[in-house]
């Protein structure tokens, strides 16, 4: 198996903290792997590294054979590395369709207006949002803008996907939707890789799962295999209960 | 087409305006050209990209002193007014490259002060430029008449071609770019947009033809002198004029430079010492009651190339 | 500073229909101006009343004001069997040249000025007059001195100012010749347009004299600090400094050279200590400080000019104003005064009579004795050389208006 | 020797930067508005002791009470009336709107006082004395250590007062000292008012070293610009080392340069730090 993204030996530094300490890591075509770990261990770092927010301080990143660790956003997004944020980030003020057109512009090979308008909607489509194309972007719900963020990766026709806890904030019935809707993504054959807090999504999506723990990878595997590694346990041990409490919490405030 | 063509009208009709025989009309058309020409070329990095950007001046000097330099030197006044806009191009790549990385006020200050440090160099480099004692161009041996229509045709002419960049920049993908990276810069590298060269672009679309004014403007009064040409008012008057006609939009900042020419002669005329006041006044009632400027009151509900709240752009700068 | 009866004429109806049409181009043929003026004359005055210079533009506003006020109140300008009355129309130009141009043509086109004071200065004089030679509109420049306002060969355009090289020329001549034993001399120059070309005059003349110039600095305009060029001089111990600026430079530049401890034989600046403002904000500073100026109220001509004797027009200004006028604003004055005499020899106000009438005066007026050369520029001028002494400036040449002798040292 | 005046000269000279521009530095921190109606308040507070000298006789240095109580109010109205009502708007709005209210401001008070140069003289000027050689000029000196004492005094306030804590909070993070019962607005005012009052009693030290006129305000402001960038943004004592070493580096730069370029020094520096150290000479430090 060739890998489609591969770290090789990431560290990332600011000043004297090191949010990410050699991490190497290999994700195969066609994969969904979830990327776990307590708060500031160094997942969203990560998912910034490979898309081109910071350079890693030392270490490669390879991304379908190309050394990718050094380019700029825009780069890596052409080369096919979509990715959404834990904070969505729309283009406020235009149409949902305008939106979605911005990355099938500009990131999926020189289209027209046309071209682009076409792959937007499918995009759309796909997501089940074409009845809201018209509508401002800032006029969406917290779910629909989340989606829109999806159709927006769509659009780009991504080789890999990086998805920071998309579902951050969503009811369980629009959870559900989420995860059919990635699961679809999936089936198209894009490579996913997700940051997820609920360990539910995590066991039901992944086929292969990466734990982060303060900044070094403390395992992989399958969901079964890790959730039963003695490193994991420890590690989350110290503060296992209190996440399990703040889980429960947040589920119950969704229901 | 059917908007472009009412557009191509009135330009038609305003270079018809020599036949009227009054010069200080000419004088004052050529003003409004040249505002013209000052309000859509800021348009592109203020109105499109959402930068808050100050270095009009810095563009107008600068390109005022390599025409007349130029033109001192014997080389033939068109090629120099090329070579003005050339060099303000030029001049807007590099300090693009250099303070395009800085945001919200760190932006607006650095583009501020190139001004003031250019209005330096220009007054101690005196052996170049004349220093503080300004420096005069060679009269035309024309009828004055004849220079008054040549002035107003070329300014026109140059208003048209800003007006023309700006239509293309919005049609543009550049536009559609730029439009993305004033909502939001970040996601905008994400969906794939090259914001370093975009911006870059934009600044330097932000400065050819101001660059080509100032040398048209050298040429046309004879002389010129560091304080006139670099003044800070040349960088807050096309804000104002594209804020008043509507930052964002392809007209908008024509109408404002028309609308800001007419107000601010009409001061002038009647107002002796106040007019400074006059502006201020003019500013704050365009903050606090037209914060779309006038094709923003019209705008409402159209929905692509004009967002409604032009005023919305770059991020607050901490 | 109260306004005097400023008169901007508005032609608002006639203006608004005028930018109508250009910014809507409709039918702009049936446009009107304003009727012609009957029993007015109106002289059109670009001023930089707003911006760097409005110091400036005050003083030359006093000296029209007191112009027009004098020659209305005398029943106005007979010519023929005509009498008109004076109205100076302002415009402010902001301290903009091409204001100033703009404001020119404004004048002449939309408010039917029959004639034009120039703008401030050496720069907006020269600019402008290239809009009043085109409409044949005559002009008098009351502040511009460089010979090259004037040698553009036009016809309509005469000033008031003696080239900058009358003023350093006796300078340097009488403290050469002093008998002090002053050997050296450092130049401290404004690097802006009249006082760094006077500054240059100045080391020529003072070359031509023998002395050594040791330094020549310049500094930027709106610089609020000299501390490190008078560190400098400090070290050099030159016998004699001149500085150039404009009042607020000179204020600062003499309240430093005292912190720092420079005590020269000789300190001259141009343009401050003619201003009373220098006497006043100085204080004992002010003290021997040493100055050229156009005109000085110490002189004394019998003019045949609607002021009279030099010691009449002090005396009008000090009634109007309450303070002594200075070269600036006696300039100004005499700019009407002598605009007044040619359209009466002329007997007319048709611009080519009252052009050919200035290019051929030869009178003595309050200001001085008026002849211009074939430039335009006057040339009958001695401008006088003085010193501040005891608090009030005292003339120390030329002789037959002298009032004290130059002193030497003393100045801390 | 000669490097020990020029030192002297500059830090003198510097201590006059950091009093003009404490202020503005607190009011772009604090609201992140860069103020340009700065300078002519600085401007006013020198009208305003030159009148206090003239018709009631109150020295310079003690009219610093009444120039900073002034301003004081009149920067608490224009932020509660005006500027507050476009908080959070886009840095161009805020940038014009300030800069409209100056161009109101500025000619107001030269239709108000005339264009004239106007100079407090003391009825005793201090004079300099000499120490070792070294001219110290007592007017500056006594005003830059009025300065750099207000400027003190800003520092202690913001970290012993109720206020000057809630004004901290408020720049750290908005949002939650508004969670935490500080009516932010309330604060937004008193800080541009305070911003107003240290411009007034810099306007007053002025009055006796620069001849007083409107159309100083931008020289003003430019320094208050350069000092800013220069000391790093937001922090009272990056305001007091950046106008110390503005001084200096005038100071010298005039000295190995010329006099003419000092000016271009300053500027050229705010370009290039701004490019490569927006942060500072200081780095980032908050009004803790």
């Amino acid at each position: 198996m060739t890998a489609i993204l591969s770290l090789d030996n990431v560290t990332q530094r600011f000043g004297g903290l090191t949010a990410l300490d050699a991490v190497s890591l290999d994700i195969a075509p066609g994969e969904v792997v979830g990327l776990i770990g307590p708060n500031g261990a160094g997942k969203t770092t990560l998912v910034n590294m490979v898309s081109g927010v910071y350079k890693p301080s030392t270490g490669t990143i390879t991304f379908d054979g190309k050394r990718i660790d050094g380019l700029k956003s825009y780069q890596i997004a052409r080369l096919g590395v979509a990715r959404t944020y834990q904070v969505v980030q729309p283009f406020p003020e235009m149409t949902v369709l305008e939106n979605v057109m911005s990355p099938a512009t500009f990131a999926a090979g020189n289209l027209g207006v046309e071209a682009a308008q076409e792959k937007a909607l499918e995009a759309l489509r796909f997501c089940g949002l074409d009845e809201q194309a018209q509508m401002r972007a800032s006029e969406l719900t917290l779910a629909g803008r989340k989606r829109l963020e999806l159709a927006k990766s769509l659009a780009m026709d991504p080789k890999v996907l990086l998805l920071d806890e998309v579902n951050a904030g969503l009811n369980p019935a629009e959870i559900d939707l989420a995860l059919d809707l990635i699961r679809r993504i999936s089936a198209k054959g894009v490579t996913i890789v997700i940051i997820e807090h609920l360990m539910k999504v995590v066991m039901n999506l992944c086929s292969r799962i990466v734990v982060l723990h303060h900044g070094a990878k403390i395992a992989e595997g399958t969901p079964a295999e890790v959730t039963s590694d003695p490193h994991v346990i420890e590690a989350y041990l110290g503060n296992r209960y209190a996440r399990k409490q703040a889980g429960e919490a947040k589920e119950g405030a969704d229901g | 087409m059917t908007r472009v063509l009412p557009v191509v009208l009135v330009i038609a009709l305003v270079a018809a305006l020599p036949l009227l025989g009054d010069n200080y009309l000419l004088r004052l058309g050529t003003m409004g050209a040249m505002y013209a020409v000052m309000a859509l070329s800021w348009n592109v990095i203020g109105g499109f990209a959402g930068y808050p950007s100050f270095a009009t001046a810095a563009f107008f000097g600068l390109g005022a002193y390599t025409g007349a330099i130029l033109q001192g030197a014997g080389v033939y006044m068109p090629l120099a007014w090329v070579a003005a806009c050339l060099a303000a191009a030029l001049f807007a790549g590099l300090l693009g490259l250099a303070i395009l990385h800085l945001k919200g006020h760190y932006f607006a200050i650095a583009s501020l002060v190139v001004a003031e440090v250019l209005l330096e160099i220009t007054t101690s480099w005196t052996s170049l430029t004349g220093g503080g004692m300004g420096l005069n161009l060679p009269i035309l041996r024309i009828s004055v008449d004849a220079q008054a229509r040549l002035f107003f045709w070329a300014m026109l002419a140059l208003a048209s071609l800003t007006l023309a960049m700006n239509w293309i920049v919005a049609n543009h993908r550049l536009g559609f770019g730029l439009r993305c990276i004033r909502q939001n810069e970040d996601a905008s590298g994400m969906v794939g947009i090259n914001t370093t060269l975009y911006k870059v672009i934009a600044f330097i679309l932000s400065a050819v033809f101001v660059g080509g004014a100032g040398a048209l403007y050298a040429s046309w009064v004879f002389y010129i002198e560091p304080p006139d040409v670099f003044a800070t008012l040349t960088s807050v008057k096309p804000i104002v004029m594209a804020l008043l006609g509507g930052a964002g939009t392809v007209l908008g900042p024509v109408i404002g430079a028309v609308l800001f020419l007419v107000m601010e002669e009409l001061v002038w005329r009647n107002l002796l010492e106040i007019h400074a006041a006059a502006l201020g006044i003019l500013i704050v009632i365009l903050i606090f009651f037209l914060p779309g400027g006038v094709l923003g009151l019209f705008k409402r509900r159209r929905k692509p190339a004009a967002p409604s709240r032009p005023l919305a752009s770059a991020e607050a700068g901490r | 500073m109260k306004k005097q009866n400023t008169t901007t004429r508005p032609l608002w109806g006639g203006a608004a229909g005028r930018l109508t049409a250009l910014a809507l181009l409709a039918g702009a043929a049936g446009l009107t101006q304003s009727a012609a003026a009957q029993e007015t004359m109106k002289v059109g005055a670009p001023l930089p009343l707003t911006g760097a210079l409005s110091p400036e533009g005050l003083k030359q506003q006093r000296g029209y004001d007191l112009w027009a006020k004098t020659v209305n109140e005398a029943g106005g300008i007979t010519v023929g069997n005509k009498t008109y009355n004076v109205e100076i129309v302002y415009v402010d130009y902001e301290s903009q040249t091409p204001r100033a141009v703009q404001s020119a043509e404004r004048l002449i086109t939309e408010d039917g000025v029959s004639f034009l004071f120039s703008p401030f200065g050496s720069g907006a004089a020269k600019a402008a007059s290239s809009v009043s030679e085109r409409y044949q509109i005559p002009t008098v420049a009351p502040t511009a001195s460089s010979p090259s306002v004037y040698d553009q060969g036009y016809q309509y355009l005469f000033g008031t100012f003696t080239p900058n090289s009358t003023l350093t020329t006796p300078l340097a001549d009488i403290v050469a010749n002093s008998g002090e034993e002053i050997k050296t001399v450092a130049i401290y120059a404004r690097n802006d347009l009249f006082p760094l070309a006077i500054a240059q005059e100045m080391e020529a003349s003072a070359k031509a004299q023998g002395l050594e110039v040791i330094s020549f600095d310049e500094y930027a305009i709106g610089t609020m600090d000299h501390g490190s060029a008078f560190t400098l001089m400090r070290q050099s111990q030159p016998d004699w400094v001149f500085a150039t600026g404009y009042i607020n430079d000179l204020i600062l530049i003499r309240k430093q050279m005292a912190d720092l401890g420079i005590t020269p034989k000789v300190l001259t600046m141009i343009a401050g200590p003619a201003y009373k403002e220098f006497i006043e904000a100085s204080g004992p500073l002010a003290e021997n400080v040493s100055s050229a100026a156009w005109w000085h109220p110490a002189v004394s001509y019998e003019g045949e000019d609607i002021f009279g004797a030099t010691t009449d027009y002090v005396a009008a200004f000090e009634a109007e104003y309450g303070s002594t006028p200075d070269y600036a604003e006696a300039s100004a004055s005499a700019a009407g005064a002598i605009l007044q005499v040619a359209i009466e020899k002329a007997g007319t106000i048709e611009p080519q009579a009252v052009r050919d009438a200035l290019a051929g005066l030869d009178i003595v007026t309050f200001y001085g004795p008026v002849r211009f050369s074939e430039t335009g520029q006057i040339n009958s001028l001695e401008p006088p050389v003085f010193q501040i002494q005891d608090g009030t400036a005292k003339v120390v040449f030329p002789e037959d208006v002298k009032q004290a002798d130059m002193r030497y040292g003393d100045i801390n | 020797m000669l490097y020990a005046q020029i030192l002297i000269n500059g830090l003198v000279l510097g201590g006059l930067y950091a009093c003009i521009a404490v202020g503005f530095s607190l009011v772009w921190g604090v609201l992140n508005v860069i103020n340009i109606l700065h300078g002519t308040f600085v401007v006013l507070g020198s009208y305003i002791a030159y009148f206090c000298y003239v018709h009631l006789g109150i020295h310079p240095f003690l009219s610093i009470i009444v120039s900073g109580g002034i301003l004081f109010v009149l920067g608490f109205l224009v932020q509660a009336g005006l500027i507050n009502r476009v908080m959070g708007a886009p840095v161009l709005t805020t940038l014009v709107l300030t800069f409209g209210l100056e161009l109101l401001l500025n000619n107001g008070i030269l239709l108000a006082f005339s264009a004239d140069y106007r100079t407090v003289q003391l009825a005793n000027p201090l004079g300099s004395t000499i120490i070792g050689g070294l001219v110290f000029p007592l007017e500056r000196v006594v005003a830059t250590a009025l300065a750099l004492g207000l400027t003190v005094l800003l520092y202690v306030m913001l970290a012993k007062s109720r206020i000057g804590r809630a004004i901290v909070a408020v720049r750290m993070d908005a949002e939650a000292a508004a969670l935490m019962g500080v009516n932010v607005k309330r604060i937004y005012a008193v800080t541009f008012g305070v911003g107003a009052l240290m411009a007034g009693a810099a306007g007053s030290l002025l009055a006796i070293v620069f001849p007083i006129s409107p159309l100083n305000s931008t020289e003003f402001l430019g320094i208050a610009f350069v000092v800013c960038v220069l000391g790093g943004l937001g922090s009272v004592a990056g305001a007091m080392v950046g106008g110390l070493a503005l001084g200096v580096i005038e100071s010298f730069g005039a000295l190995f340069i010329g006099p003419e370029h000092g000016l271009t020094i300053a500027f050229t520096l705010l370009i290039l730090l701004l490019i490569f150290r927006p942060t500072g000479i200081m780095g980032r430090r908050g009004y803790e």
